[in-house]
C-alpha cells in the first residue's frame, strides 16, 4: 500500500501549480470563487493561455495536440485547477467531440476540426437531450432525413449548457425507425448558423443563463458532417459519455469549498459564539471533512485501477454518487452558515453593502445551481440502476 | 380535541386561496418578487381587503383575530400561493404595535394604508436577542440609535420600521423598541423573493415605543416563526402534489417515473415528513402563549429547517433537469423551502435553543 | 383547532393514572423498564389485575367483556400503560382473535373461547407467517385437508411470537388451491396440545426467546374449529391485521425513552462533561424530541379521523413508519449514550458491579431488539407500497 | 501510489482466511465468544502460529511486521471471519510492551503463551486520555494503583494487564503505565462476543513499566483503533455480499427480492459507504505516524462508526426477520458493526477530537 505520488508525479504538480499562479488571470480566479458567472471572453482568454502551453486538452494523445498525460497526471492537473480557482473549460469540445473524433472521425474532419477545439476557433456544445429523452437517450426523436448530399433536421435538443457561446453543435439524430430504438441513431455534427436553428435560453433556479434549448426546423447538413456510420451514433454516443466522466468526483473542488468554508466559519459570528467554535456547525463540517478524506482516497483507488486498465463503469458511478453528495453537503453548509444573509441576491448590493464576504455573497445561488450535480451526467438515480445491475448480475 | 378548521378558518382560507389564484399566478408573482419594491401593491391592497392583515391582531386591539390558529391557517394559504409579499415583516411590526397599543397606527396597516416591518436581528446575532447590540440613547424629545440592523424583511416600502435596540442604564441594560420612519435602506430582492434589507442606524433619529419590551419581540418573533412553519407546510403540500402529478405523466425507458418503486419510497418518505411538519406546526400554535411556547416553537422551526430542505431537495431530484428551470413553478417552491430555514433563527440555532431552556416538567 | 382533551378524557386519564400508580406490580414495571423479559406469570398476573379491573380488552365491546371505550381512551389508557411501564399483554387473543370471532365467530365460539381469553385461562399465538411467506401472505402453503369432520394439517409456521407460553394457536391455512392464491385460505383455531405440532424456539439477534417455529404433521383439528367460512380466511386475516395495528406510533414507549435518555444523560460523564451538555448528543436527542413531538400530534389527529370516521389504512402506515424511526432512534441514541457500558451483557453481572444504572444496563440487547419493529406487522417497506398505492392511484 | 496489497500481504491474509474457514465456523464462533474465558484458546494458538501476533510488531522489537498496514491487513480478515479472539486488547498491549522494551514480555504474548491487555479508559473517561483518573503512587520497590477501569478488552483470560494511571508530582501530573499480573476482574462477554472487563484497582500492587508514556499510549489506542475500522470494513464486506445473496434468492410476491428497485438502492447506497469506509481505513493507515495521525484517525473512527451502524441496521432490514435471529450468521455481523463504534472512543467523541485537533495546514 502506497499513497505516495511519485517524484516525477510530484514535481509535475509543482509545474501545474507555479504554472496557475503565475498564468491564471486573477480577475478570472476570484469570479470563479466566488460563484459568478464567466462571460465568453473569461473563458477563451484562459483557454488561450493554456493553449500556449499545450495544456488545453488534457485527454487527447500528444499527435492530435494533446499533451500526453497519464491518468496520474490528469488527475493532478484537476485537482490544482480546481484548487487555485481556475474556471473549467467548456467539456464539449475538449473532452467528448474531441475523444470522439480521435476515436470515429475520419482523417478530413480530425484534420479540420481538432485544431479549431484546441484554438478556441470553434466553440462546440452538445444536442444529446431532448424534451421527452433525459437519462433516456435510446428514446430520442429529432429526426435527420437524407435528401440527396443533406441531411435535414427536424427536432428539437435541450439543456445545451452555454449553447449561447457556441457556433457549432453536435447532435445525435434519429436516421432510422427500424430495429431497436438504439439502433437508429447518428451521430451529426451541424454549424449554428444553419438557416432554420434556433436556440433559447433556460433560466435556471439560481437565476442563471447556462443551459438553452435550441430548436431545428428543415436544417440542412452536409452528409460530410457524419461521424462514423449512419445509424451507429448509439456506440459514439455511449463512448463520449464515459469521456464526460474524467473527473467525475469532484475532490478538488469540494476540497475548495470545504477550505472556504473553515475560512468563513472563522470570520463569522453568531449569537455571541464564532462560528467555527459553534458545536453543531463544527461536527457537520468534520463530518463531511472524513467523507471527503475518504473520497479523496476512493477517487486515487480507482485511478490507480485506471492506469492499471481495471476501472469500470461501476466505479465512476460510484464516484459520482458520493462526489456529488459531498459537493452537495458543503453547499448546503456553506449557504447555512450565512443564516439570514444568504438571503439577499448579492448581485444587487455592492461590496461594501455586504456583510458577508464577497465570496461568499452567492452562496445560495451557488448552492442551488449545485442541485444540478446529482442531475446531469446520468442522475443519480441511474447511476445507482447501473451500479446494481452490476452487483446482481447473474 | 378537533384539528379540523373552524368555519371561519375555512372561509378565510378558501377566499385567501381563490384570490391567490385569480391574481397571483406565478408571472405576476415572479415580477413583483424581485424588481423593486419587492412585491405588488395591488395585491397587497386585496389582501388587505379580504381581512388577511385585520386577522393578525384581536378585535379589542383593533383586528378581527389574532391567535397563533389565525396566523397559522393564513400563512399556509400563503405558503400553498407562494406568496412572496411582505406578510412575515408586516405580522413582526403590527404585533408589536398593537401589543404596546399603538392603535392609530394599527387602523393604518391593517387597511393596507401603510406597512411595518421589525428590525430586530442583526449580523452577528441571527436569533437571540441577548446577543444585540444596536443602542438606543436619549436625545430631547427622542432617541438616537447606533448599530446596523440585518435581514429586515419587507422593509422596502414600509413606512413603518420598528427597531430594537438596548438601552444601557446604570442597574444593566434593557431591550427597547423604537419606531423610525423610512429610515434610508441597504434594499435587495431576497433570492426566493421578496424584499430585504439592512438599516445602518448610524445616528438615526427614533420615537421610543417601549424601553423595556424583549418579552413581547420574544413573543412577536416566535409568533413569525409559526408563520414561517405555517408558510412551509403549504409550500411542501404544493410541491409535493405536482411532484407526483409530474412523475405520473412523465415516462422515462417506456414506463411511468410514478411506476418506479425507488422513487415511490421516496415521495411517501416526503410524505410523512410534510405530515410531521404540519404536526409540529399544530405543536407550536397551541403552545403559543403557554410556558412551553419557545421550546414547542423552536421544536417546530428546527423541524421544518431540517424537512423543508429534505423536501426541496428531493422535489428538484425527482423533477430532474425541469426541477431546476426558473419557468417550473417548482423550483421557486422549492427556493422558498430552503431560504425558510434561513429566517428567525436556522435549524441548528433552535435545536441549540432547545437544549438551552429546558423542559418544562424538568425546570418544575 | 383543539389539542385540549374533554373533561370527561382528563378525568379517565386520571382515573387510569391512579390504577396504575397503586394496582401495576412494582417488580413487573421495573422489569418492564430495563427491557428485561417478562415471564408467563408476570403477564398472567398483570393480566388478572386488569380483568378484575373489566380493562383487559381495550377493543371489546362491553357486551362481550370489553370497557366500551372510545378510540380516544384506548389511546389514553395505552399511553399511560407505557408510561408507567405496563407490560403488553400479548395481542394474539385480545386484539387479533377476540375482535376476529366476535366478527366472525359463531355464537358457540364466541362463547366458548371469549371469556377464557379475557381472564387467561387461554394463551394465543398466532400461526400466520411461513418460512416462505413473510409480508406475502397469499403465497403460504400449510395445507389443511378436509377428512370427515376433521381437517389435517401439514406445515410449518414460522415467527410465532411467544408460542412458548401459549396453549392455543389460530392458523391460516390453505384449503385450496383453486382461483387466486388470496381464494383457497381459512382461519382454523388449533390446540397446541393436539398430536402431531412441534414448537422449536427462534432465538434472536438479543439472545432472547421470543418467537417460535412451529411444524404441524398430520395435525387433526375438529371441522367446528374452522371460523367463518372455509376458503374465507382471506378477508379474516385482513381484518385481523388493521386491528393488530392498534397504539401503532407507539408515542407512550417513545416519550418514555426520551424521558429515559434524559434522566441518563444528565447521569453520564464522559471525558469531562456530562453527557446532557455534550451538543452532540443533546442536539441529536432535541431534534428526535422535535420529532416524537410532532408524531405525537400526527396520532392525535389521526386518532380524531378515527372518531369521525375518516382514518384509513394509509394514515396507520404513516404512523407505523414514523413511530418506528422515532423509536429506533432513540433506542439508537440511548444505547450510544453508554459508550463502552454498552457492550457487556448485564445479566452476567450483579448491580454493583455495574457502572451505569440498572435500567440502562440492557440497552444495546434492548436496540438490536427493536430493529423487528421496522420488520413485523408489514414491514416497513410493504407500508411505503402501501402508501404509494395510494399516493400514486389513478 | 499503490493500493493492492503486498506479496506478504497476500500471503498473510490468504492464509489466515482459510485458517478461520477452516477452524472458525459461526457455531464455533459463537460457543467461544459468549462463554468464559471468551475465546477459544486453541484457536488462538493457531492464530499465533500463523504469525498474527507477531505482525503487530517489528523485527527489532521480536516481531515480524509492526507496519499499521500490517495491523489493517489482518484485522480487515478477522472482521470478515467475525473473528471474537480477544485480539483487540493483545494489539494494544503487546504495542506498549514492544515500545517500553519489555521483549521478554514480547516474545511470550506472541507466541501465543500469554495474553496482554489494556486498561486505558474508565467509566467516566471514553476516548480523552487526559480525563483519566486512576492513580498511581510509590510504595517500596513497587506501586498501588488506585481507580476504577473499564472496557478491558479480552482482560479475561489475560496474564499481563498493563494499566494506565496518573502520577501526580510537584510539577504536576503525568501519565504513566504500570503491569498488574491477573489482577481481580469484572468480567462479562460482549453483546458482540468477547470478552470485556472492569478492574477495581483498589490499592493492587503493579510494576512501572513508565512513569510517563501519556503519547504511546495514545499511539497504540490509535493503532487500536485503525484496527477496528479495518475489521469493520471486512466485517461491511462480508454482510454486504450475504444479503445480496439473500435478495437473490429470496422470492416475494412471485419475484426475487433483488429484482425491487427500491431495495436495489438501498443495496447500492450501502456498497458506495463500504467504499468510503474502506478508503478513510487507507487514509488513517497512510497518516499513522505523521503529524495528522490523530486527526485522520478520527476522521475514520467517526465515519466508520456511522456507516457501519447504517449497513448494519440496513442488512438487518433487508433481510426481513431472517437478519434477526441468532441462527443467521448476519445478526452477528450486523451487531459487531453496531458494537464497534462503541470501543475505544464513538463516532460523536471523535467528532470532537475532530474539532479540538485543527488541521494540520491551519496549524501551521
Amino acid at each position: 500500500m502506497d499513497l505516495e505520488f511519485t517524484g516525477q508525479e510530484r514535481a509535475f504538480r509543482e509545474e501545474v501549480r507555479s504554472f496557475l499562479q503565475t498564468e491564471l488571470p486573477r480577475d478570472i480566479s476570484e469570479k470563479v470563487a466566488a460563484g459568478k458567472e464567466l462571460g465568453r471572453e473569461d473563458i477563451l482568454r484562459w483557454q488561450a493561455i493554456l493553449h500556449a502551453k499545450g495544456w488545453v486538452a488534457a485527454t487527447w494523445p500528444k499527435e492530435y495536440g494533446g499533451p500526453g498525460w497519464s491518468a496520474v497526471e490528469r488527475h493532478i492537473f484537476s485537482e490544482e485547477c480546481a484548487l487555485h480557482s481556475a474556471p473549467r473549460l467548456p467539456a464539449f469540445g475538449l473532452n467528448m467531440l474531441g475523444p470522439v473524433l480521435i476515436r470515429f472521425g475520419n482523417e478530413q474532419q480530425k484534420r479540420d476540426i481538432l485544431p479549431r477545439i484546441l484554438d478556441g476557433s470553434d466553440w462546440w456544445c452538445q444536442g444529446y437531450s431532448e424534451p421527452g429523452a433525459g437519462s433516456d437517450l435510446a428514446s430520442l426523436r429529432t429526426r435527420a432525413v437524407r435528401d440527396g448530399d443533406h441531411y435535414v433536421i427536424n427536432g428539437q435538443k435541450t439543456w445545451t449548457t452555454l449553447g449561447q457561446y457556441a457556433n457549432r453543435i453536435f447532435c445525435l439524430v434519429r436516421t432510422s425507425t427500424e430495429g431497436k430504438p438504439q439502433e437508429g441513431i447518428s451521430f451529426l455534427l451541424v454549424d449554428l448558423d444553419t438557416p432554420g436553428i434556433e436556440m433559447r435560453p433556460i433560466k435556471l433556479i439560481d437565476g442563471g443563463h447556462e443551459v438553452n434549448e435550441v430548436f431545428f426546423t428543415d436544417v440542412r447538413v452536409p452528409v460530410t458532417n457524419l461521424v462514423g456510420q449512419e445509424n451507429q451514433g448509439w456506440t459514439i454516443a455511449k463512448y463520449l459519455l464515459t469521456h464526460e466522466r474524467t473527473n467525475i468526483a469532484g475532490v478538488g473542488f469540494a476540497t475548495k469549498d470545504l477550505e472556504r468554508f473553515r475560512r468563513l466559519a472563522r470570520e463569522i459570528i453568531r449569537d455571541g459564539q464564532r462560528l467555527s467554535e459553534n458545536p453543531l456547525y463544527a461536527a457537520r463540517a468534520a463530518e463531511i471533512e472524513a467523507e471527503l478524506e475518504a473520497l479523496r482516497i476512493t477517487n486515487l483507488r480507482m485511478l490507480a485501477n485506471a492506469r492499471d486498465g481495471a476501472a469500470g463503469g461501476v466505479e465512476s458511478s460510484l464516484l459520482k454518487l458520493k462526489g456529488t453528495q459531498v459537493r452537495q453537503a458543503l453547499q448546503d453548509l456553506y449557504r447555512s452558515a450565512l443564516g439570514a444573509q444568504a438571503a439577499p441576491i448579492a448581485d444587487e448590493l455592492s461590496e461594501n453593502e455586504l456583510t458577508v464576504p464577497v465570496e461568499a455573497a452567492r452562496a445560495a445561488p451557488v448552492y442551488f445551481n449545485h442541485r444540478k450535480l446529482s442531475i446531469f451526467g446520468g442522475s443519480n438515480e441511474i447511476q445507482r440502476n447501473i451500479v446494481a445491475k452490476e452487483l446482481f448480475r447473474e | 380535541m378537533d384539528f379540523n378548521l373552524s368555519e371561519d378558518h375555512q372561509l378565510l382560507s378558501g377566499s385567501l386561496r381563490r384570490f391567490l389564484a385569480a391574481n397571483y399566478d406565478i408571472e405576476t408573482r415572479n415580477r413583483a418578487a424581485f424588481t423593486a419594491p419587492f412585491h405588488a401593491p395591488e395585491v397587497w391592497s386585496g389582501l388587505a381587503e379580504l381581512g388577511v392583515i385585520g386577522a393578525f391582531v384581536s378585535e379589542e386591539q383593533g383586528g378581527f383575530g389574532g391567535t397563533a390558529d389565525d396566523v397559522a391557517v393564513i400563512f399556509e394559504e400563503l405558503g400553498q400561493g407562494l406568496c412572496a409579499e411582505p406578510m412575515l415583516g408586516t405580522l413582526l411590526g403590527l404585533r408589536l404595535l398593537a401589543a404596546l397599543g399603538r392603535s392609530d397606527l394599527v387602523g393604518r396597516v391593517i387597511s393596507g394604508e401603510s406597512r411595518a416591518a421589525l428590525a430586530a436581528f442583526e449580523p452577528q446575532a441571527a436569533c437571540d436577542l441577548f446577543c444585540l447590540d444596536a443602542s438606543a440613547r436619549p436625545e430631547g424629545d427622542g432617541w438616537r440609535l447606533s448599530g446596523r440592523k440585518s435581514a429586515v424583511y419587507g422593509a422596502p416600502g414600509a413606512d413603518l420600521v420598528l427597531v430594537a435596540a438596548r438601552i444601557t442604564g446604570a442597574d444593566g441594560s434593557t431591550l427597547g423598541l423604537f419606531l423610525v420612519n423610512q429610515p434610508d435602506l441597504i434594499a435587495a430582492p431576497m433570492i426566493d423573493g421578496g424584499g430585504i434589507a439592512d438599516i445602518v442606524l448610524d445616528g438615526l433619529w427614533a420615537e421610543c415605543l417601549s424601553p423595556d419590551c424583549g418579552g413581547l419581540i420574544e413573543d412577536a418573533l416566535d409568533l413569525g416563526r409559526i408563520a414561517l412553519c405555517a408558510e412551509a407546510v403549504g409550500a411542501m403540500s404544493h410541491l409535493i402534489e405536482i411532484t407526483i402529478d409530474y412523475l405520473r405523466q412523465r415516462k422515462q425507458f417506456g414506463r411511468s417515473l410514478a411506476s418506479f418503486q425507488a422513487l415511490q419510497h421516496r415521495i411517501v418518505d416526503m410524505v410523512v415528513e410534510r405530515e410531521q411538519c404540519r404536526s409540529i406546526t399544530i405543536a407550536a400554535v397551541a403552545a403559543y402563549g403557554t410556558p412551553a411556547q419557545a421550546r414547542t416553537v423552536s421544536m417546530a422551526k428546527n423541524l421544518i429547517g431540517r424537512m423543508g430542505s429534505k423536501i426541496a431537495e428531493e422535489a428538484i431530484q425527482l423533477h430532474g433537469g425541469i426541477g431546476m428551470t426558473w419557468e417550473y413553478p417548482g423550483s421557486h417552491y422549492a427556493k422558498r423551502l430552503v431560504m425558510i430555514d434561513h429566517q428567525l433563527g436556522d435549524r441548528n440555532d433552535h435545536a441549540l435553543r432547545m437544549i438551552r431552556l429546558q423542559p418544562i416538567a424538568e425546570a418544575a
